[in-house]
């Protein structure tokens, strides 16, 4: 018979719980607001959000002390598990997030910010993503990926419009494939360990020293599969371009971002121990897969005539310079790819809130897309200032030195170089003068060419309103002082890193 | 002292500032007097120092300031006051003052004539630059800066454009030769470890033979550019489209022997590889007649002067390849007089004749231009070398010398050379002052050149026939600093019939020429005489076709290979591999973003055909590392 | 304020055109020429405060930038970088104060601002780091300058420039990288700073790697065969300003970084590679003068002379000896002088006709004597007459050189040969000649602004040329240390053979001056 | 020997099933073919001992998951036959071979580890749904939240995408007629 | 003729190859969503076999998971397809390629 069991709360560490109990709690919130009170303006949930983002912020700094003090912390019958990879994972998602957050307050209405329910769902997402990032559980990794990726397909939809709608729904079919994916990679390390939980799953593979390499590698298959589209790496990358155009600038932004990190802390845990255990197979498979997915994307980012698709195919690029990374497998790269998708949250959250400030609701004749480059054609003349910044943000993201990119691209080629991979360094440059082409391009467009016919200059900001302008400020400012924090940074990752044993 | 030295190489360069500072404004005399007054105080101040040389054998050597030193390296603007130096100074000083004052008149009407005259005093600077210098550096600041005047000066009249073009022709030529006297300096100081003449020959002797050779061969290359000889000669002809007296002072008396003086201050060098000595002399041999033959059958007064002077710069350079640099030296100086007066003379013809240089359309011009006409007649004489004018003491010399060294063949080419100088001279002066009034028929209306002229060119003529009797006082002082053989025939027999031999063969070329140019028939030649269409002519008139060849093989080669370098190999290779490479990922892009056809259906093939690559991928792997040790043997009884 | 004169140099103008933006359109003329006139002053102040008895670096400032990483900004100047900062800032202010009517002269004036930030950044970094930030930086604004204000190609020309030099320093940047991990491994401690650097010797086969790894950023940059296909683009399309300083100073950056970085960093990597690069130079020298004679359009003659002259330098760079080496520096600062100033003399003509063809000329020297007068100057000087300023350069280069091979020498002598061709083809065509078009025949002469470029820099052209010693000497001095640090750092007997130690060298020369 | 006879019925049958599934051109067959599918499933899990699951199963999938679908069918016309353009069925074809491969490594070897340990193994004596029970509510319990804070998220999405207020897009109209359509609703809501 | 754990796995994989198929070749949405269904189901099966023969419940929390998933997809999928067959009235995927390149 079954006895009951005793379990001290003590022992369970609910505090590791807390950050991800915020948004839910905040979320709930919002919905019970809705309930009492509904139709409010949308800067009311706007401001709620921030603020359990803000309280969910100092619950990681708190989170980040205990960390320092103690090392890593397992809670809740070791389900959760925080160590120095989630807590600065976390802290990209939640800060990323509350950049994101205002770009809802446009100047122009747009249908998902009618919705409470979409600063709930939004929450929801915010949790679902640090649930995956704070367990090295394969079920609640895979449940917090579809709690969070359910939001995400709605939230893209909501933006409602066939373009939206055709983006959901492909990005919904494909993450259910790779939902598929998953669960079959997980249950062939199931079978082959007896465990869902990464680092049993590594003790015992190395304890009987990996005699089983090929089911091995056919499990690593099918999660590379599935992360991969995560990742978007080539050539799993198919829905990126295209959710990207379909949904919100400011969305689209927020997507190269959050979801990605999460899923890069899922593949460090999961692939670092195999790497480090010599799999050869799974190293050259991550080579290719990385040069791969850096150069097609920058290919075929040369050859878009919409600004935000070529940011699509370059966040794929940048993406698969940030996987190496993981390939590499040292503290130092690993410490790289914070520091680089710090920055680059920066930079591309800075880039899109520019297309977004510039988004018009009925295209004129001669512009093809939202944002086609010709739309930018001239803009020197008619926003000098903003022309600018959207350069900055574009020499950022070119790597060209101090702004702020340069310095993740700095670090994370240094890692290859140090981790003997010298020949993927010089593919990681070389790629960088590839990417510098189209983010060139645009600068051309801007301060080169003449305006196209018909032209409006007023478009540009014609959705800006104060609380846009002080994000792009903010990221503008984060892009071109970033060396003066990129100590800091550099330190307090590199411990974290390494106190987590990565 | 010193002073002097200054004043002598700095006048001309204060005259040719002054003279630009009228560059661009109309015509004022001023800008040629003022030069000209400079220049002859040059040419004092050179006389003081010549005195001072000659009367205490003292040397003057001044270091003004430091020019380049690094490293090893160091390289002053000296300037050494010597023998030879002061020779030299004094030929071109005297010269070019001459010449200035001459030309405040011949450049009357011309309406650049400031800027003739800060051109013409550069010219002088460098040229004493050159001379004066201490060291090979210094040498090659004044060999590179007379080389730019001179380019200056033959394109003078900038808008004919064959006179633009002789001018890049003379310079390009020399700096073909330059580099030859670059290298030879480069050798030079890795080789002695500094530029210093005094130094570096004192270091010479201790070298290997062979890179005193090279050292040799390279300084050569260098003399014979500016020398203008075989093959890099064609420049002097062309370079008659300058003004005639830029003629007379640079390509008769200075510039062009700065090649033989060259030789002559390297004497040490020289020395020490008497095999290079002898190929200097066998090509001055050579150029000498090979020059004179031109100057036979051409038709252009001045380019005839032109071949003449070439012919005589082959004299000096085989004095000088036998180590008789004396001898060569002298030869310069005396052939700078009557040369310059030969061409100023021409130039007033040209003047009367209003810039007319086919001697066949003159004719009877003597009794115009009694000036002009004594003076071009005793410069010819001189030039043939006939007793007692200057060229019979340096010109026979040469001879003789040839003679004593044993190299008779150089002797003989010498000796006809001597010949044919008689008679294209004398066709020359025949052709223009004597016969028939041929001018006549262009309807021309000669007149002598201005008085003052005609003066400014006396001391010239004087010299040129006087020049002769300076011989052992020159022979006694230069002889300081150069080797002093003397070179006299054995046996007095010889010695006399070999003189009185030259002196009848001369003449009777002379006679030859007057009788064959002063007749009633002489024509304008048509080009329908029988001489005319034969090949010797023919040849000669071409000038061997070496111009020609030199165009059409190497001006248009590299003409053309310069335009395929830029059509084909630089746009159209190594351009393009750079377009191509960009193109490369461009076009890729292009290609494959069909991949990206927005299908949802073909985005999940292309996700479940990743995996599937990766699998079979994983696949392979994972049977080969589970049969590793089947693959082994197997691999094993292959033999692998 | 001595103590921080660099970091003014450097961030000053940086300040200033960001002030710039607020300054009226009408006055931003007179603000640009003030601000570039301090500038020049407090660089001329630099060298008056400079102490060149003393090869190692002055006025050195050190702040952490990423401490973690090793990565500081630290700025000093020596003798070889000295005069490029002063050229850069001079040019600046002579471009500036002769800029002609130019649309967005505001624009214009600002860019030229940050660009040269840039340039003096570039050349006062001592920390690898900051010295490719800079280095990549100054790319920016040349594009905007080719771009915005350049012909009818100008965008394929300067996005051509960007992409090039970008893809070669980012293979740099790898190299860069290595090195760095070279010094990790040796001590313990990341850094990037070049004076820690030259303590290390690396076995001989990483310095070729890491050698040809800053080659090419460097080789696009110079630009040299067959990397220079860019120049001509760039300088075909760029405005007056953007030619002159691309040429006088941009270019300097890659042959400036061949001595501060790959000499004294891989002596034996220089010597295993000093025939192959003179090969290379060599027919930069050679075959881009043919090339130049071929052109049509005035600009490409120069764009084109000026990768022949680059041959030269990178020639005296990798002769390895101090003669060399400080003809090259020397050949630097004349080149830039020289090639700046015939870039604006081509920009004169072009804003008086609009049009860079040599057809479109002829007779020119009758009507713009002085014009005619200055260019000629420039052209003798550019083809290296004695007693001009690039003749020092190119006589101690190809000296330099000829220590290490002779044939090779010979050949590299060619340049002065077929430079005179070109050089004097082009002045032919354009001055000389009875004037056939009738548009020019009123030309005007060169006016008050445009005099006052070129008066200094015929100064200049002479003055340095005849009395090089003051910088000569300089950098002499700096060079000697350079090349006694390679001796020393040389592993390779072949190495050792061709640096030569200085210890000889100095006692000789003290002996001379002793006597 | 029973095992095996349910075994393989059971497999043919969910294969079969399943198969239909996916070839069919008919909806509804596809749809019954795979509710049936699903309900075989849950037999195997009867077999495995995972009562619990089998249950599970068949109330989510038989019930809730195809209510659903019929609720969706209702907006598409069943009847007629649904048209496919096929593209390319190599691509098919050589995926089927590489799932053969895999299914021949996979017999050919067996894949359990030799020394595998149960970190939660099933309790002698009691039932499987006290067993799933116990570990749901003690190492599962943060999943099992985070399972319902998923549907609560999945029911949200649910009701805003299929919801009314889709039907118009502020997105796609300028702030006229956002007004207009504000002031229309307004008036809507007192008439009715 | 013992049915190991194999046997189970070998029907899971040729279930998800099924899946695969449907997912592949199906251009209809909502038939598209039964392939990824049975993806997800025939998983399931090893899951709980797994779970049989190791005699641990992992893997039945695992399929118990994976149903949940599967449910709430299904939800969301729905109404993706509701409101794109709202706006087009239908729901074919090569309808759904406006964006491509």
């Amino acid at each position: 018979m079954l006895s009951p069991i005793n379990v001290s709360i003590e022992s369970l560490n609910l505090m590791t719980l807390v950050p991800m109990l915020i948004p839910i709690v905040g979320a709930l919130l919002i919905i019970i607001i809705d309930l009492f009170k509904s139709n409010q303006h949308k800067s009311l949930y706007v401001m709620l959000s921030l603020l359990i983002l803000g309280i969910d912020f100092v619950a990681l700094i708190d989170s980040a002390g205990v960390f320092e003090k103690n090392g890593t912390v397992m809670g809740l019958f070791d389900v959760m598990l925080i160590d120095g990879l989630a807590i600065l994972s976390q802290f990209i998602i939640v800060v990323a997030s509350m950049l994101f957050i205002p770009l809802a307050l446009t100047h122009k209405r747009f249908h998902e910010f009618s919705y409470p329910e979409f600063f709930a769902l939004f929450l929801f997402m915010i949790a679902g993503f640090q649930f995956m990032v704070a367990t090295d559980n394969l079920i609640l990794i895979f449940v917090g990926l579809e709690t969070a990726s359910l939001a995400l397909y709605t939230l893209i939809a909501m933006h409602n419009r066939d373009k939206s709608f055709e983006a959901a729904v492909k990005y919904f079919t494909m993450g259910a494939l790779a939902a598929g994916f998953f669960s079959f990679g997980s249950m062939i390390f199931y079978a082959l360990t007896g465990s869902i939980e990464i680092n049993q799953i590594a003790a015992v593979l190395s304890a009987n020293s990996y005699e089983d390499i090929g089911f091995v590698l056919i499990g690593v298959v099918f999660l590379l599969a599935s992360f991969g589209f995560k990742l978007s790496m080539v050539p799993f990358h198919t829905w990126t371009p295209d959710v990207y155009e379909g949904s919100s600038a400011a969305l689209a932004g927020y997507m190269s971002i959050v979801p990605k990190i999460a899923a890069f802390i899922v593949v460090m845990r999961f692939f670092e121990f195999l790497i480090h255990s010599g799999v050869v197979w799974l190293e050259v498979i991550l080579y290719m897969g990385v040069v791969l997915t850096m150069t097609m994307a920058n290919i075929w980012a040369l050859v878009q005539t919409d600004v935000k698709r070529m940011l699509a195919y370059s966040s794929i690029s940048h993406a698969g310079f940030v996987m190496a990374a993981i390939l590499i497998g040292t503290t130092q790269s690993n410490s790289a790819l914070f520091l680089y998708w710090i920055l680059f949250s920066f930079t591309n959250l800075g880039s899109f809130s520019m297309l977004w400030i510039s988004r018009q609701k009925n295209l004129p004749a001669h512009q093809q897309s939202d944002h086609s480059y010709d739309k930018f054609a001239g803009m020197v003349k008619a926003s000098p200032i903003a022309a600018s910044i959207m350069a900055l943000f574009m020499l950022s993201l070119a790597g060209i030195p101090p702004f702020a990119l340069f310095w993740g691209k700095l670090y994370m080629i240094s890692s290859a170089v140090t981790g003997g991979y010298t020949v993927l360094a010089l593919i990681m440059a070389l790629n960088s003068a590839i990417a510098g082409y189209y983010y060139l391009k645009l600068i051309v467009y801007m301060f080169m060419r003449e305006p196209v016919a018909g032209y409006d200059g007023r478009v540009f900001s014609s959705n800006a309103t104060l609380p846009l302008k002080t994000i792009i400020g903010i990221a503008a400012i984060g892009t071109i002082f970033a060396f003066l924090v990129v100590n800091q940074l550099l330190d307090f990752i590199t411990v974290f890193v390494y106190n987590s044993g990565y | 002292m010193e002073l002097f030295l200054y004043t002598a190489l700095f006048s001309p360069l204060v005259g040719s500032l002054f003279a630009a500072l009228f560059g661009a404004s109309p015509k004022s005399k001023i800008a040629g007097i003022v030069p000209s007054i400079l220049l002859g105080v040059s040419f004092l101040s050179s006389l003081v120092l010549l005195i001072l040389v000659m009367m205490t054998g003292h040397t003057i050597h001044v270091e003004m300031m430091t020019w380049m030193a690094t490293g090893d390296l160091y390289i002053p603007f000296g300037f050494v006051v010597d023998q030879v130096s002061v020779t030299m100074m004094i030929v071109v000083t005297l010269v070019s003052t001459v010449v200035h004052v001459y030309a405040i008149g011949y450049m009357d009407h011309d309406k650049g004539f400031n800027r003739f005259f800060a051109w013409l005093s550069a010219f002088v600077f460098s040229m004493m630059v050159l001379v004066m210098s201490d060291n090979f550096a210094g040498l090659f600041i004044g060999w590179e800066g007379v080389g730019l005047c001179s380019w200056g000066l033959i394109g003078f009249w900038y808008k004919k454009e064959s006179a633009t073009w002789a001018a890049n022709e003379a310079f390009i030529m020399n700096r073909i030769a330059d580099l030859g006297m670059l290298i030879g300096i480069f050798l030079i100081y890795w080789n002695t470890g500094t530029l210093q003449y005094e130094e570096a020959f004192a270091a010479m002797p201790s070298l290997d033979t062979a890179v005193l050779t090279w050292m040799g061969i390279f300084l050569f290359i260098g003399a014979m550019g500016k020398s203008a000889q075989f093959p890099l000669h064609t420049w002097l002809a062309d370079a008659m489209e300058g003004p005639t007296p830029v003629s007379a002072l640079i390509h008769a008396a200075t510039m062009v022997t700065a090649g033989v003086y060259l030789v002559v201050r390297a004497n040490p060098l020289y020395d020490l590889i008497p095999n290079v000595g002898l190929f200097i002399a066998s090509l001055g041999a050579f150029v000498a007649l090979f020059a004179a033959s031109m100057a036979l059958v051409n038709r252009d007064m001045k380019r005839v002067i032109a071949y003449s002077t070439l012919s005589q710069l082959g004299y000096m350079f085989a004095a000088a390849g036998l180590g008789a640099y004396w001898v060569a030296l002298f030869h310069l100086m005396a052939h700078a007089f009557f040369k310059a007066l030969l061409f100023l003379g021409a130039g007033n013809v040209m003047h009367a004749m209003h810039d007319e240089l086919d001697p066949f359309k003159m004719g009877g011009l003597g009794k115009v231009m009694k000036g002009t006409f004594i003076m071009m007649t005793l410069a010819s004489v001189a030039l043939a070398g006939i007793f007692p004018l200057a060229g019979f003491f340096s010109k026979d010399l040469i001879l003789e010398v040839a003679f004593i060294e044993h190299h008779f063949i150089i002797y003989a080419v010498l000796l006809l050379t001597a010949g044919l100088t008689a008679f294209y001279s004398f066709r020359l002066v025949a052709l223009i002052f004597h016969g028939e009034d041929r001018y006549k028929h262009f309807g021309i209306d000669p007149h002598e050149a201005y008085r003052f002229m005609l003066v400014a060119m006396s001391p010239l003529l004087l010299l040129a026939v006087i020049a002769g009797a300076f011989k052992m006082g020159y022979f006694n002082m230069v002889t300081e600093l150069l080797p002093a053989t003397e070179y006299h025939v054995h046996s007095a027999t010889t010695y006399w019939i070999m003189t009185i031999g030259t002196q009848l063969f001369v003449i009777a070329a002379i006679a030859y020429a007057y009788k064959k140019y002063t007749s009633k028939d002489i024509k304008v030649p048509d080009g329908t005489s029988k001489m005319e269409n034969s090949f010797g002519y023919k040849l000669l008139i071409n000038q061997y076709y070496i111009p020609h060849f030199y165009e059409n093989y190497i001006v248009k080669a590299y003409r053309e290979l310069s335009e395929v370098f830029w059509t084909k190999v630089d746009q159209k290779v190594v351009d393009a591999t750079v377009d191509g490479i960009a193109n490369i990922f461009y076009q890729t892009g292009e290609k494959t973003r069909d991949m990206q056809s927005g299908n949802l259906s073909t985005m999940l093939k292309w996700m479940v055909a990743g995996m599937v690559v990766l699998l079979s991928l994983a696949v392979v792997f994972g049977l080969a590392a589970r049969h590793s040790g089947e693959i082994k043997t197997f691999l094993s009884g292959l033999g692998v | 304020m001595l103590d921080h004169i660099l970091s003014i140099l450097i961030f000053f103008p940086a300040l200033a055109g960001m002030l710039g933006f607020v300054v009226n359109k009408d006055s931003m003329r007179s603000y640009g020429i003030a601000v570039a006139a301090i500038e020049f002053f407090l660089a001329l102040w630099l060298w008056f405060a400079f102490d060149s008895n003393v090869s190692g670096m002055q006025f050195m400032e050190q702040i952490a930038l990423v401490p973690t990483f090793g990565i500081n900004y630290i700025v000093g100047v020596d003798g070889i970088s000295l005069f490029i900062i002063i050229l850069a800032a001079f040019f600046t202010m002579i471009g500036i104060a002769s800029l002609g009517e130019t649309k967005d002269v505001k624009n214009m004036i600002i860019t030229l601002l940050f660009l040269q930030m840039t340039m003096v950044g570039v050349f006062a970094a001592l920390d690898a780091i900051v010295f490719y930030i800079f280095w990549e930086l100054s790319l920016v604004p040349m594009l905007y300058i080719i771009g915005a204000w350049g012909g009818p190609l100008r965008i394929y020309a300067s996005v051509k420039f960007f992409l090039y030099t970008f893809a070669g320093s980012l293979v740099m940047l790898v190299g860069i990288l290595f090195m760095a991990y070279f010094y990790y491994q040796a001590t313990g401690q990341w850094s990037f700073s070049i004076l820690e650097w030259y303590r290390l010797i690396l076995p001989e086969s990483f310095q070729i790697w890491l050698f040809l790894a800053f080659f090419v950023g460097f080789a696009i940059k110079v630009p040299m065969f067959p990397f220079h296909t860019w120049l001509p683009y760039a300088h075909g399309q760029a405005p007056t300003i953007g030619s002159v300083i691309l040429a006088a100073i941009l270019l300097k950056m890659g042959t400036y970084a061949f001595i501060r970085f790959s000499l004294p960093l891989f002596p034996d990597a220089s010597v295993y590679f000093m025939f192959p690069i003179a090969v290379l130079a060599i027919i930069m020298i050679i075959y881009t003068a043919m090339v130049a004679y071929a052109q049509k359009d005035i600009k490409q003659v120069v764009a084109y002379s000026s990768v022949s002259h680059m041959g030269v330098i990178i020639l005296g760079t990798f002769a390895l000896n101090v003669e060399g080496i400080t003809g090259s520096v020397f050949l630097m600062i004349a080149h830039g002088v020289v090639s700046g100033a015939l870039f604006f003399l081509v920009g004169v003509i072009y804003d008086r006709r609009h049009t860079k063809l040599m057809s479109e000329f002829g007779g020119l020297a009758s009507v713009m004597p002085r014009y005619a007068t200055i260019f000629g100057l420039m052209l003798m000087a550019s083809v290296g007459l004695p007693l001009t300023i690039n003749f020092v350069g190119e006589f101690l280069s190809l000296l330099g050189f000829y220590k290490q091979s002779h044939i090779l020498t010979l050949l590299a002598g060619i340049a002065i040969i077929v430079g005179a061709i070109y050089m004097l083809a082009a002045y032919k065509k354009m001055f000389f000649g009875e004037i056939t078009k009738e548009e020019n025949r009123n030309l005007p002469d060169v006016n008050r602004r445009e005099l006052f470029a070129l008066i200094p820099l015929a100064i200049i052209t002479v003055w340095l040329g005849i009395y090089p010693k003051p910088v000569l000497g300089t950098i002499n001095t700096s060079v000697e240390g350079v090349v006694q640090l390679m001796h020393e750092k040389a592993i390779s007997e072949e190495a050792k053979k061709r640096i030569p130690s200085l210890d000889i060298l100095i006692n000789k020369t003290s002996a001379k001056e002793a006597q | 020997m029973f095992e095996a006879v349910a075994f393989y019925l059971f497999a043919f049958l969910t294969i079969s099933m399943f198969y239909i599934a996916v070839t069919t051109s008919q909806a509804l067959y596809a749809l019954s073919a795979l509710a049936a599918g699903m309900i075989f499933i849950s037999a195997f899990f009867f077999i495995l001992g995972a009562d619990f699951l089998g249950a599970v199963q068949i109330v989510v999938y038989s019930g809730a998951v195809m209510a659903l679908y019929a609720f969706g069918m209702m907006f598409f016309d069943t009847t007629r036959d649904v048209k496919e353009k096929q593209g390319n069925k190599a691509i098919v074809i050589g995926l089927s071979v590489i799932s053969a491969v895999l299914v021949v490594l996979i017999v050919s070897a067996p894949i359990i580890g030799s020394n595998i340990e149960a970190f939660y193994p099933v309790t002698e004596g009691a039932g499987n749904v006290q067993e799933v029970g116990m570990v749901l509510f003690t190492k599962y319990l943060v999943p099992f939240e985070v399972a319902a804070v998923m549907l609560l998220v999945a029911m949200i999405a649910g009701i805003v995408l299929a919801g009314k207020k889709m039907d118009l897009s502020l997105t796609l109209m300028n702030e006229q007629e956002i007004l207009e359509m504000r002031e229309e609703s307004k008036s809507k809501k007192v008439l009715p | 003729m013992e049915i190991g754990l194999n046997h189970y796995l070998v029907l899971s994989t040729i279930l998800f190859a099924i899946g695969l198929v449907g997912v592949m070749r199906r251009k209809n949405l909502l038939m598209l969503f039964f392939a990824t269904e049975i993806l997800l189901n025939s998983v399931n099966i090893s899951f709980a076999a797994i779970s049989h023969y190791y005699g641990d419940l992992t893997g039945q929390m695992f399929a118990f998971f994976v149903i949940a998933i599967a449910a709430s997809e299904v939800a969301v999928g729905l109404g993706l397809l509701i409101v794109w067959h709202k706006k087009h009235n239908n729901i074919d995927l090569d309808s759904m390629s406006t964006m491509r390149g």
